[in-house]
C-alpha cells in the first residue's frame, strides 16, 4: 500500500496511544482478580496516571500539530490496526480523565468496602465497571479501525448497563434491560454498515476509507445503518426512550458518568463517521436530518423535563434536550463557518459532559440529604446545603446558555454558524431551547432558594460538594477557552464537503 | 460422483424438513426438542456429504463438534425440567 | 452444478423458514427449540460459504451454548409467557413494524446484489504476512496476530460480561455458587450420559484448539467445546458450580486477557511495539496465548450461562 | 445466482425478519432471539464479503471471517447478559416486560438507594 504508507508513518510518541486503553484495561482485570477494597484502589491510583497519559498525547498534538499515529502490532492497515488522535480526541481524553476522578471520589461514600475487608458486591461492581468505561472511551476516542471501534461500543455497553440496576430495585432492572436493548439493537446496525463498507472498499481503516469513499448506494445504507445504531446508543430523539430512566434510576456518580460521558461516546463516533469517514458524501441533506431531530429532541426533552415530578428524572430528560444541541453541528459543516460550527458542537459536547456532571453529583446529595428527589419538596432545601445548590445552580447557567458558561460559548458559536450559513431556524430552536431550560430549572432553583430550612437526615459531606462544585466550576471556566483551544481542536480535521483546508 | 454425493445431502436436508414441518408443531416441548434432534442428526449427515462434494476442508472437525453439542443441547433440555406447557402424557418422566 | 445450486435454495429456505418460525412460535420454549435448529443449519451455510472456522463457531457458541442459554431461560420464565392486552402492538403499529423492516430487508439485498463478484480482499496480503507467525491458518493469524488488539479486547469483554451477569446476585448471595441447590440425587440417565460424553468431548474440544494452528479450529471453537463438557458434568452434579468469589476461578477467568495484555505490553519491550511479536518467537508465543485463552472461554462461558450467584457463600 | 450472494440475500432477510421480531414482541425473551437473529443476518453479510474476496489460494478472506467470529462471542456474552437481567426482572417483579412504568413507582425511602 504505497499510498497508505505516507498516513502510517510513526509519529514520535505514537506508542503513548496504546497506553490509555491497555492501562484501564488492565486495571478491570486486576480489580476482578483480587477484589474486596483493591478495586476501589486500583480505580482511583489509576485516574491521575490516566490524566497524566491524556495531558502527554494533547501537549504532543500541540507541540507538532499533527494527529498522533500509532501501528499496532506492526501490521499496518488495511491488514491491521491503527490508533490515531487528533486534536478533539485529545480534549474528549482530557475530559473524560477529569470527570473520571471526580465521579470516583464521590463514589468512595458510596461504594465503600466495609472495614473488615470483606468484598460487597456493588463497591466491586462499579469500581471494575467505571475502569472499563475509561477503557472503552479511551478505544473510541484513538481509535482507527471501524471495527475495533465496534468493539469499544460494545465494551462500553457492558461497563455502563450494569452500572444502571447496581441496586436491584425493579424499575431499574427495567431501565437497564431497555437500555441494554437500544445498546444491542445500535451495535448490530452499526456492524451491519461495517460490513457493507469493507464489502466495497476492502478496508476498515478511517484514513484509507476516507480517500476511497465515493457516493454509491452501498455507503449510503452503511452510513444510514450506522448512524441509526449510533443515534439510539446517544439517545437521539425519537430513540431517547431508554434514557431517562437508565439515567435517573442508577446510582448519582454513575449517571454522572453516564450522562456526561457515555453517550458523548456514540456522539464523537457519529463525528467521526461523518466528518473522517465520509467527508466526501454530500452531507446536506443528511445534516439538516439530524439537526432536525436534535431540534425536536430540544423541544421535547426540554418540555418534558418541565413536566418532571423527581428532580433525577428532570435532570436526566434535559441530557435528552441538551444532546440535541450536539447535533445542530452537522448542517453548519460546510462552508467557510464550519470549523465555528465544529468548535460549537464540541464546546457543547464538553461544557455538558461537565454541567451534567456535576448537576447529577448535585442530586445525589439532595437526594441523600433530604431521603427524597421530589421536587414539591425541595422547599428551602438551598438554605440548608448552599455549595450543593450553587452547583447545581451553576450547572444550570451552562444548560441555559447563559454567561459566562461553556454552554453559552457553544450556543454562542453554533447560533453564530447557523446566522451566517442563512439557516435561522436553528438559532430560533436554540433560543427556545434556553428558555426552557430556564423554565425547568426555575423550577428547582425558585423554591429551593426561599422558604424555611427542611430538617436533613444528614448533611452533604462538604468534600463531595466540593466535587460537584469543582465540575459546575469547570462548565463555568470553559467560557474563557482561549483561541488557541479551538485551533487545538482543528489539528487533524479533514476538510468537510466544501470547506477549504 | 459428486453430483450424487451432493443430491443424497439434498434427500436428506429434504426429509428432515419435513419431519421438521410436522414435529415443531409440538404438541409437547420434548416433541420439539425431538425434532431439534432429528435435524441435528441429518445436518450433520448433510454437512459431511456437502463437505465430501465440494472437498471444503476440515469440515470433518465441524461435524465432530456439532455431534457433540447436540448431545448437549438435549441433556440441558432434559436439566432444565422439561415440563411441557401442554399436558404431559408422562409428567413424571420429566421431573 | 446444478444439484449444488438446488441444493442452496433448498438450504436457504430452509434456513428462513426455520427464522421466520423462531419469531412467529407460539410460545417461549417453541421458539428457543426453534434457535437450536436455526443455528445448526446455519453452520451448513458457513460451510458452503468456506467459512470453516466460523462454522465450528456459530456450531459451538452461536448455536450449542447460545441454545442452551435460551432453553434454560425459556424454561425458568415459563408463567411470564403471556403477554398483558395492553403491551400487544396495536395492528397499525405492527404493519408499519413490518413495513420498515421490509424497507430494510430490501435495501439491504440490493446493495448485496450490487456487490461486484471478484470484491476487494486482503486475503493476499494475509497470505504474504502469514509465514511471520508461524501458522498455517490465516483466520487464526488474523485473531491472533494481524488484529490481535479485537481479540485482546474482545476476551475483557467476556469478562466485563461476567461481571455484569453476576453483579445480578442478590446482595446475600455474593461470592456464593451461582444455580440453584438441587438436594434430589442426580438422574441416572443423565449422569451416565455425562461420564460417557465428557472425556469424549474434552478430547474433541483440545484436538480443536490444537489443530487451529494450521487447519480450522482454534482457542474460541475448542474453548466453547470444552466448556459445554464442564457443563454438562455441572448438570449432572457430577461436580459443583464455583464458589464467584474462588480465587482459582476469578485467575481462570482473567487469565486469557491477561496474558494476552502482558504479551501485547512485553512486545513494546522486546519486540518493538506493542502487539508485535519477536520474529522466530511468534508461533510459540501464539501457542501459549491461545492455550490461556482456550482455557478462559472454557470457564466464561459455563459462567455466563449459570447466571448470578444464587446459593449463600460457603466460609 | 452464485451460493454466496444467495447467502447473502438470506442474510438481509433474517435482518429484517430478527427486526420485526425486535419491535413487534414485546416479552424481552423473544426480543433477545430476535436480537439473535439480526445478529447472523449481519455475520452473513461479513460472510458474503468474506467469499467474493477469494484470492491467493484461500476460497475466502481470512479478515472478515475472524471478525464473525468475534462478533459471535461477542453477541453470546450480550445473550447471556440481558437473559440474566429478564431472569433477575422475573423473579422481582414476576413477569418479564420492558414497559417504561413498569413499578415506577417513587421509592419511599432516599431516591438514591445506594
Amino acid at each position: 500500500m504505497t499510498e497508505g504508507a505516507s498516513a502510517f508513518a510513526a509519529t514520535a510518541g505514537g506508542s503513548l496511544l496504546a497506553l490509555p486503553i491497555l492501562v484501564p484495561a488492565a486495571g478491570v482485570l486486576l480489580s476482578f482478580l483480587l477484589g474486596g477494597r483493591q478495586a476501589e484502589r486500583i480505580a482511583l491510583a489509576l485516574m491521575p496516571v490516566q490524566f497524566g497519559f491524556a495531558v502527554a498525547i494533547a501537549s504532543l498534538i500541540w507541540r507538532s500539530g499533527q494527529p498522533l499515529v500509532y501501528v499496532l502490532g506492526g501490521y499496518a492497515p488495511p491488514l491491521g490496526i491503527a490508533l490515531r488522535a487528533d486534536g478533539f480526541s485529545a480534549v474528549m481524553l482530557v475530559t473524560t480523565s477529569l470527570i473520571m476522578p471526580a465521579a470516583g471520589l464521590y463514589a468512595r461514600t458510596n461504594f465503600a468496602t466495609p472495614n473488615d475487608g470483606t468484598e460487597r458486591r456493588a463497591p466491586l461492581v462499579f469500581w471494575t465497571l467505571l475502569q472499563a468505561i475509561q477503557a472503552a472511551l479511551s478505544l473510541i476516542f484513538l481509535g482507527g479501525d471501524l471495527f475495533n471501534l465496534y468493539v469499544a461500543l460494545e465494551l462500553l455497553t457492558f461497563a455502563a448497563a450494569p452500572l444502571v440496576c447496581l441496586d436491584g430495585r425493579p424499575e431499574t432492572l427495567a431501565a437497564a434491560l431497555r437500555y441494554l436493548m437500544f445498546a444491542l439493537f445500535g451495535a448490530l446496525f452499526y456492524l451491519l454498515g461495517v460490513a457493507l463498507l469493507y464489502g466495497a472498499y476492502g478496508t476498515l481503516d478511517i484514513v484509507l476509507l476516507s480517500r476511497q469513499i465515493r457516493a454509491e448506494p452501498a455507503v449510503w445504507l452503511a452510513a444510514g445503518l450506522m448512524t441509526a445504531g449510533l443515534l439510539a446508543k446517544t439517545a437521539l430523539f425519537p430513540l431517547h426512550l431508554w434514557l431517562p430512566p437508565a439515567h435517573a434510576n442508577a446510582p448519582a456518580a454513575a449517571s454522572a458518568v453516564l450522562s456526561g460521558l457515555v453517550v458523548k461516546g456514540s456522539f464523537f463516533l457519529i463525528v467521526r463517521l461523518w466528518f473522517n469517514v465520509l467527508p466526501a458524501l454530500p452531507n446536506a441533506v443528511p445534516g439538516a436530518i439530524l439537526a432536525a431531530l436534535g431540534s425536536a429532541a430540544i423541544l421535547a426533552g426540554s418540555a418534558l423535563a418541565l413536566r418532571q415530578e423527581r428532580l433525577k428524572l428532570l435532570i436526566a430528560y434535559s441530557t435528552v434536550a441538551q444532546i440535541g444541541y450536539l447535533f445542530l453541528m452537522f448542517p453548519l459543516a460546510s462552508g467557510p463557518w464550519s470549523a465555528e460550527a465544529f468548535s460549537g458542537g464540541v464546546m457543547q459536547a464538553l461544557s455538558h459532559a461537565f454541567a451534567k456532571a456535576a448537576m447529577f453529583l448535585s442530586a445525589g446529595l439532595i437526594a441523600e440529604s433530604l431521603g427524597h428527589d421530589r421536587i414539591a419538596g425541595l422547599g428551602g432545601a438551598g438554605r440548608a446545603m448552599p455549595v450543593t445548590f450553587l452547583a447545581l445552580g451553576l450547572g444550570g447557567l451552562s444548560l441555559m446558555g447563559l454567561p459566562p458558561s461553556g454552554g453559552f460559548a457553544a450556543k454562542w458559536l453554533l447560533m453564530k454558524a447557523s446566522i451566517e450559513a442563512g439557516q435561522w431556524v436553528w438559532a430560533v430552536v436554540m433560543l427556545a431551547g434556553g428558555l426552557l431550560a430556564g423554565g425547568y430549572l426555575y423550577r428547582v432553583l425558585a423554591p429551593a432558594l426561599s422558604g424555611n430550612r427542611p430538617r436533613l437526615k444528614s448533611p452533604p459531606r462538604r468534600s463531595r460538594e466540593n466535587v460537584a462544585l469543582a465540575l459546575a466550576l469547570a462548565a463555568v471556566l470553559l467560557a474563557f477557552a482561549p483561541p488557541t483551544f479551538f485551533a487545538f481542536l482543528q489539528i487533524g480535521r479533514p476538510a468537510a464537503g466544501a470547506a477549504l483546508r | 460422483m459428486s453430483d450424487f454425493l451432493l443430491a443424497t445431502a439434498g434427500a436428506i436436508l429434504f426429509t428432515v424438513a419435513v419431519g421438521l414441518v410436522r414435529i415443531l408443531g409440538g404438541p409437547g416441548d420434548a416433541d420439539r426438542m425431538m425434532a431439534a434432534q432429528l435435524i441435528g442428526t441429518g445436518g450433520i449427515a448433510s454437512l459431511l456429504l456437502i463437505a465430501a462434494a465440494t472437498g471444503a476442508r476440515g469440515v470433518d472437525d465441524v461435524a465432530l463438534g456439532l455431534a457433540i453439542l447436540a448431545a448437549f443441547a438435549s441433556a440441558a433440555f432434559v436439566n432444565s425440567g422439561a415440563p411441557a406447557e401442554e399436558p404431559d402424557p408422562n409428567p413424571a418422566d420429566d421431573r | 452444478m446444478s444439484v449444488l445450486q438446488a441444493l442452496d435454495v433448498g438450504l436457504a429456505f430452509l434456513v428462513f423458514a426455520v427464522a421466520a418460525w423462531t419469531v412467529f412460535a407460539p410460545g417461549p420454549f417453541a421458539a428457543t427449540v426453534g434457535y437450536v435448529v436455526y443455528g445448526l443449519l446455519l453452520s451448513l451455510v458457513w460451510i458452503r460459504l468456506f467459512a470453516v472456522d466460523v462454522a465450528l463457531t456459530e456450531a459451538a457458541i452461536g448455536s450449542g451454548v447460545t441454545g442452551v442459554l435460551l432453553i434454560g431461560a425459556a424454561a425458568r420464565l415459563r408463567g411470564a409467557e403471556t403477554t398483558p392486552a395492553e403491551e400487544a402492538l396495536t395492528g397499525l403499529t405492527r404493519l408499519f413494524a413490518a413495513g420498515l423492516c421490509l424497507l430494510v430487508a430490501a435495501a439491504l439485498a440490493a446493495v448485496v446484489l450490487l456487490l461486484p463478484d471478484q470484491g476487494p480482499t486482503l486475503a493476499p496480503q494475509s497470505m504474504e504476512r502469514l509465514p511471520e507467525t508461524g501458522l498455517g491458518n490465516p483466520v487464526t493469524a488474523v485473531l491472533i496476530a494481524f488484529r490481535s488488539f479485537d481479540t485482546m479486547l474482545e476476551k475483557v469483554v467476556l469478562v466485563l460480561g461476567v461481571v455484569g451477569v453476576w453483579s445480578l446476585a442478590a446482595d446475600r448471595y455474593w461470592g456464593g455458587a451461582p444455580g440453584e441447590a438441587r438436594a434430589e440425587r442426580p438422574e441416572p440417565t443423565l449422569a451416565f450420559f455425562a461420564q460417557v460424553l465428557a472425556p469424549i468431548g474434552i478430547l474433541v474440544g483440545v484436538h480443536v484448539f490444537w489443530v487451529g494452528a494450521d487447519e480450522p479450529g482454534g482457542a474460541f471453537q475448542g474453548g466453547a467445546i470444552l466448556a459445554a463438557m464442564w457443563m454438562i458434568v455441572m448438570m449432572a452434579r457430577l461436580t459443583e458450580a464455583p464458589q464467584a468469589s474462588a480465587f482459582w476461578l476469578r485467575l481462570a477467568l482473567i487469565a486469557g486477557p491477561a496474558v494476552f495484555l502482558a504479551a501485547g505490553v512485553a512486545g513494546a519491550v522486546v519486540a518493538g511495539g506493542f502487539f508485535a511479536y519477536p520474529p522466530g518467537l511468534a508461533k510459540p508465543l501464539i501457542l501459549f496465548i491461545e492455550t490461556f485463552m482456550t482455557f478462559t472461554i472454557a470457564v466464561t462461558l459455563p459462567m455466563l450461562v449459570a447466571g448470578p450467584p444464587r446459593r449463600e457463600p460457603r466460609r | 445466482m452464485s451460493s454466496a450472494t444467495l447467502a447473502g440475500l438470506v442474510g438481509a432477510a433474517l435482518v429484517g425478519l430478527g427486526l420485526y421480531g425486535v419491535i413487534a414482541d414485546p416479552q424481552p425473551l423473544r426480543k433477545i432471539l430476535a436480537f439473535n437473529l439480526i445478529g447472523s443476518g449481519v455475520f452473513l453479510v461479513f460472510g458474503i464479503v468474506a467469499r467474493k474476496g477469494a484470492a491467493a489460494g484461500l476460497s475466502a478472506d481470512p479478515v472478515p471471517q475472524a471478525m464473525v467470529i468475534t462478533g459471535i462471542v461477542v453477541a453470546f456474552a450480550a445473550s447471556a447478559l440481558a437473559v440474566a437481567l429478564t431472569l433477575r426482572l422475573f423473579e422481582e417483579t414476576g413477569r418479564a416486560t420492558l414497559r417504561p412504568d413498569a413499578g415506577t413507582k417513587p421509592p419511599d425511602d432516599g431516591a438514591d438507594a445506594e
